[in-house]
């Protein structure tokens, strides 16, 4: 069997990354052999240290959960100092997301990862929670357009970029981002949601709005895979709510390439390489050898 | 250090208080890592739920732990509905527990125990749920001061100590029995005066003078505050273990954060540290309170 | 205690209504009383009789549902001939719900509409399931001022306009309509999704994608009445996912003036009563009086 | 009538063949509303499933009833969990069940019972989980045919009546000792060959010389399909149970519909029924197949 998919150029072990945010490979190596992904995908660095948003941060909903973390994270020069060298002693590929607030702060983290040992890059133009740039370079098609331009100049990696579900048309985002050179998509980040303490009559999040994640979403990340396979040639990081082997077919089969695994990871924290074991359970009882045989199953309607 | 999630089996799950439960829990593997202060996620079985929730380990003993908890939502209901027999799904212990040899350490340093005849006075405060983790934190000091006795030349201090513990309840006092056995002391305060001492943990220590050399802590926020204040002044030596509304529990998703201040060479360094892993428990000068 | 709520001059005995296309006054009645609801809200009805999509028209999904019926329905005459008459015999509101393929199209079934008993129309500006009209109608906030405008023109009765969650900004859509002098908004309809079974490896619906419910979208429904609320001032009947009394209160906190079950339904098709019940409970519990007091208890960050 | 969500007891839930279980459950008050080919929704106790599975009453007795199912997904995977005396949330019997009478009456006005002394055949034709319904309506059958014998005047039709269960299995069978009891002849057919005939049912009708004068169906649509085809072209009356993904199961979702012409005066009126309410049980020649 042979689970390799190739992305941008770059070879993965098998298409299981981590989506992120929810992984830390200090603290998921506690629960798992990192080696066995076929990609770490980091939590959004910025340029400068970001605090992130007030406590509380997270609310669970029905099959769900609502997050506001604001993207805290300690900055490029920190993260290039002190996560890299622990990242880089790892056997699979290294993809950081990248956060900002401007094109010129996208720009500034990209070149500054142009020496180092990442393999890609995961532009987060879709973060609901924060209040400049994020998610609003990602609703709009010229703005995703611009900062995927530029990126692409100043970077020597890979890029995919990570489009927010929070827009009527995903596949005309999809398509402005191919236009101007992006390698690959990743989707879909959370959905904007609240929820309200009818107890203590508050919103439950000090942010007030949240991003939604986790199985309620998988219906919309799929529909929206299966849109954007439609819509592009570039490869597809597809997400939202995978919880087991079958899901991560579901997302395979709609046109994701790789695929990531986000808040399952809470729900059970070795969630990626069990994971991994149902893919390959499932692929022997449908005799499939590789994910190409999985694709090609696929009978649309 | 490999982490776990494991399935233990319901020893025992009985009401002790209202609405407050007593869950012994057999699972050999956790019970290994046990320090005080140390928490376990429990993972529900209904699906709509998928957060674990976190809750401190009270006491173990070689094969068992007990964790003590308030049903206050659905979570919380589930685990009440638990027999004795059923499996529970469990993290190994999470977070860093009390350090019970650092806060000593700051005793000895700041102002109690110069003079290593003069006995120290340790405070444990609890606060309602606040309360169960006390209990182990207690049996370590005692079995701490009981090797010490033994052993004449090490561990002076220990000898020295007494402990008192503080613990305010709404109005149904938990665990006060079994404080007793392993405190020198143990004072009740509840808000609704039915027992004990009618206001709250820091009202009965002004009035009590309990003049502690240093303090203990786990409870409600604003207990927390108010006791990391009352130390601060003093200048005495408090660890407290906060409580943050959690994600993962195990420094994932970085939900869980606290603001906090360390002295460094350069200054004060700010940080957003995570509550699960960088705590629970902190000491009450390095939280900043301020957005409360 | 006094349940009462008036949207556009209308006053319900209580918020309780029933969501379009999981309600039908023969079937609901088998398990529970009619009168006890607030407003009964009919399934969409349309100029001529639509036959509807070809089966599977329903997916389940986590914590959730993926329909695509398309509005079967057999026509505004018959509808008033053979459905009206049933209806008329029940002491609660009634809320009919339009369907159109054209602008015109709602226009007629609206004047038809005009010699009825109905209280009240919901225009359902957001299906996922038809191809033309629909949701293309509420994603684009001209055409949803346009139809708003010649519904309000054509129509006697006041009128409340249905929108889709499927955009990336509801209340700019929200603005829009109630510029035009919609009496109300009701939201959220179903958010479009996909399944896909892998065993078959094809859609679980014949048309491939539909609109998610139920609890999995109750975050992203409260989140857009909160921001909606924020955006007109015109009444807001809220839906997305309300499984219990306390669910109903956080679409009421978020800023709801009435609400209606939907999937519950199937889920449990005596939910609207048990909803209601559940609902005075928690008004007891609090010593709340009024749906006002509900409201006015919420304390925003 | 009020129709109602209640909690039966579980009297037995037993592995009858493989992956095909049969649970019997404990609900006086949905038993008395049973018409055999109706069917109950079960409501499933796992959160993320939200909808409710339809399962036909496969017989009753005056306090339980009999479902019988294969396991296929993680809905009926639950159910095959529940133990003796466990709750099971059902509905009352929802749907149209077999009319027996009406199809008597168009074996009449075709072409069988002319002569009232000729004894008909019916044909009871079952693919695998659709089996268990006829079991239900075997016995009904035959219970008319006793009250027929019993009363000389009326029924004349059914003291002459012959049943054939022509069953069908992929290669396990089951009830066939069940069906032996009602039926005058129980033929069974299994896709492997490694149980009576190698084959599907239309096979083995045609091998066997049926000739039933009207047929009751369950089972595969394919199968439901290609009887009706057969019926329809030898003018033989069946009804046959349709199944179809549903939401609610009672009628309100119109999500479970079947495309069916009816003769009217002013021709063919062709419509999208609701399966849950106007069916599961429809005549063969309603039903439009072309889309399949
Ligand atoms: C490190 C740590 C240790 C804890 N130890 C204990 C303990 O020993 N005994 C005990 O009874 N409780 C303890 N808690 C609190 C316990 O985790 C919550 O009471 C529990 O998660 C509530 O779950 P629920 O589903 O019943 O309530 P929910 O339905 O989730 O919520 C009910 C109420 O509890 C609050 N709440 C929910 N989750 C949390 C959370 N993770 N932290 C704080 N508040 C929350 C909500 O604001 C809500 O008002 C601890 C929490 C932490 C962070
Ligand atoms: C009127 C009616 C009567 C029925 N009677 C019986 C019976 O007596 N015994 C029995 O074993 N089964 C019966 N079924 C089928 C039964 O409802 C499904 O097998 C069951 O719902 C599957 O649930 P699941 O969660 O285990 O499978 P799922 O995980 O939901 O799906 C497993 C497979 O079953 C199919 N499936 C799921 N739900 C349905 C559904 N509602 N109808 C048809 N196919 C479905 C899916 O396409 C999928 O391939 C009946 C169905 C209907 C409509
Ligand atoms: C706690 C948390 C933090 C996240 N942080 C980031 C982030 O920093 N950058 C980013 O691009 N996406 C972030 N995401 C989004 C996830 O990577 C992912 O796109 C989304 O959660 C959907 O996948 P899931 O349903 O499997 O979680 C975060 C999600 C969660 C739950
Ligand atoms: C089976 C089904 C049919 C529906 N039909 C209609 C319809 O005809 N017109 C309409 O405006 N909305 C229709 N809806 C949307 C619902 O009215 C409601 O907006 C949506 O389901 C969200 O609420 P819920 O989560 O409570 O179901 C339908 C929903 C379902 C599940
Ligand atoms: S709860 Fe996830 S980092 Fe603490
Ligand atoms: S399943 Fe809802 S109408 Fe049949």
């Amino acid at each position: 069997m042979d689970l390799r998919v190739t992305i941008a150029g770059i070879t993965l072990n098998n298409p299981i990354t981590t989506a992120s945010g929810t992984f830390s490979a200090r603290e998921s190596s506690a629960f798992y052999n990192i080696n066995e992904l076929g990609a770490m995908i980091t939590k959004g660095v910025s340029t400068i240290p970001w605090p992130g948003n007030p406590t509380p941060r997270i609310a669970e909903v029905y099959g769900g959960m609502i997050n506001s973390i604001g993207l805290q994270n300690p900055g490029i020069d920190v993260f290039i100092k002190e996560e890299l060298p622990f990242l880089e002693q790892f056997d699979t590929a290294l993809i950081v997301n990248v956060a900002g607030r401007t094109v010129e702060e996208y720009c500034e983290v990209v070149e500054k990862l142009n020496d180092t040992k990442a393999d890609m890059l995961e532009i987060n133009i879709s973060c609901p929670n924060i209040k400049e740039g994020g998610i609003s370079f990602g609703t709009d098609p010229k703005m995703a357009a611009e900062v995927t331009k530029q990126v692409k100049t100043r970077s020597q990696k890979p890029i995919l970029m990570k489009l927010t579900p929070n827009v009527g048309d995903v596949a005309e985002i999809a398509r402005a981002v191919e236009s101007e050179g992006a390698d690959g998509i990743s989707l879909i980040n959370t959905l904007l949601g609240m929820r309200i303490d009818v107890h203590k009559k508050t919103p439950v999040l000090f942010n007030r709005m949240g991003g939604l994640s986790g199985p309620a979403v998988k219906p919309v990340a799929v529909r929206m895979v299966y849109q954007v396979r439609r819509a592009v040639t570039i490869p597809i990081v597809g997400m939202g709510g995978i919880m087991s082997g079958e899901d991560a077919v579901e997302f395979i089969m709609a046109g994701a390439d790789a695929v990531s695994v986000g808040t399952a990871a809470l729900v059970d924290p070795a969630a990626p390489v069990r994971i991994k074991k149902e893919l390959i359970e499932y692929m022997k009882k449908n005799n499939f050898k590789t994910m190409k045989d999985i694709r090609d199953s696929f009978q649309d309607r | 250090m490999m982490k776990k999630i494991l399935n233990g089996r319901v020893v025992e799950n009985i009401e002790i208080a209202d609405k407050v439960y007593r869950l012994v829990v057999n699972a050999p593997e956790a019970v290994r890592d046990y320090v005080p202060g140390r928490f376990v996620n429990v993972y529900l079985k209904d699906k709509s739920l998928l957060l674990p929730r976190p809750v401190s380990i009270s006491e173990t003993n070689g094969e068992n732990m007990a964790l003590i908890y308030g049903v206050v939502g659905k979570g919380t209901s589930e685990i009440a509905q638990y027999d004795m027999g059923d499996r529970i799904r469990i993290s190994t212990p999470l977070g860093n527990g009390y350090q019970i040899g650092s806060l000593l350490q700051k005793m000895k340093r700041d102002h109690a125990m110069q003079d290593g005849a003069k006995a120290g006075v340790i405070g444990l405060v609890g606060g309602g749920i606040g309360v169960p983790p006390l209990l182990g934190l207690a049996k370590a000091i005692r079995k701490m001061q009981r090797e010490a006795a033994d052993d004449d030349k090490s561990n002076l201090e220990f000898r020295n100590l007494k402990t008192v513990a503080v613990l305010g309840f709404q109005r149904e006092p938990f665990l006060e029995e079994e404080l007793k056995e392993y405190c020198d002391e143990v004072l009740i305060a509840t808000d609704e005066g039915n027992f004990g001492f009618h206001g709250n943990v820091l009202d009965l220590i002004g009035q009590n003078q309990i003049h502690a050399d240093g303090y203990f802590a786990c409870g409600p926020k604003p207990m927390l505050k108010a006791l990391s204040t009352y130390c601060r002044e003093r200048q005495i030596p408090v660890q407290i273990s906060m409580e943050e509304r959690m994600g993962c529990g195990y420094g994932a998703c970085v939900g869980c954060v606290c603001k906090t201040q360390e002295k460094t060479d350069e200054g004060i360094a700010v940080a957003a540290k995570k509550v699960c892993k960088d705590g629970p428990v902190f000491y009450g000068d390095e939280v900043i309170w301020d957005e409360e």
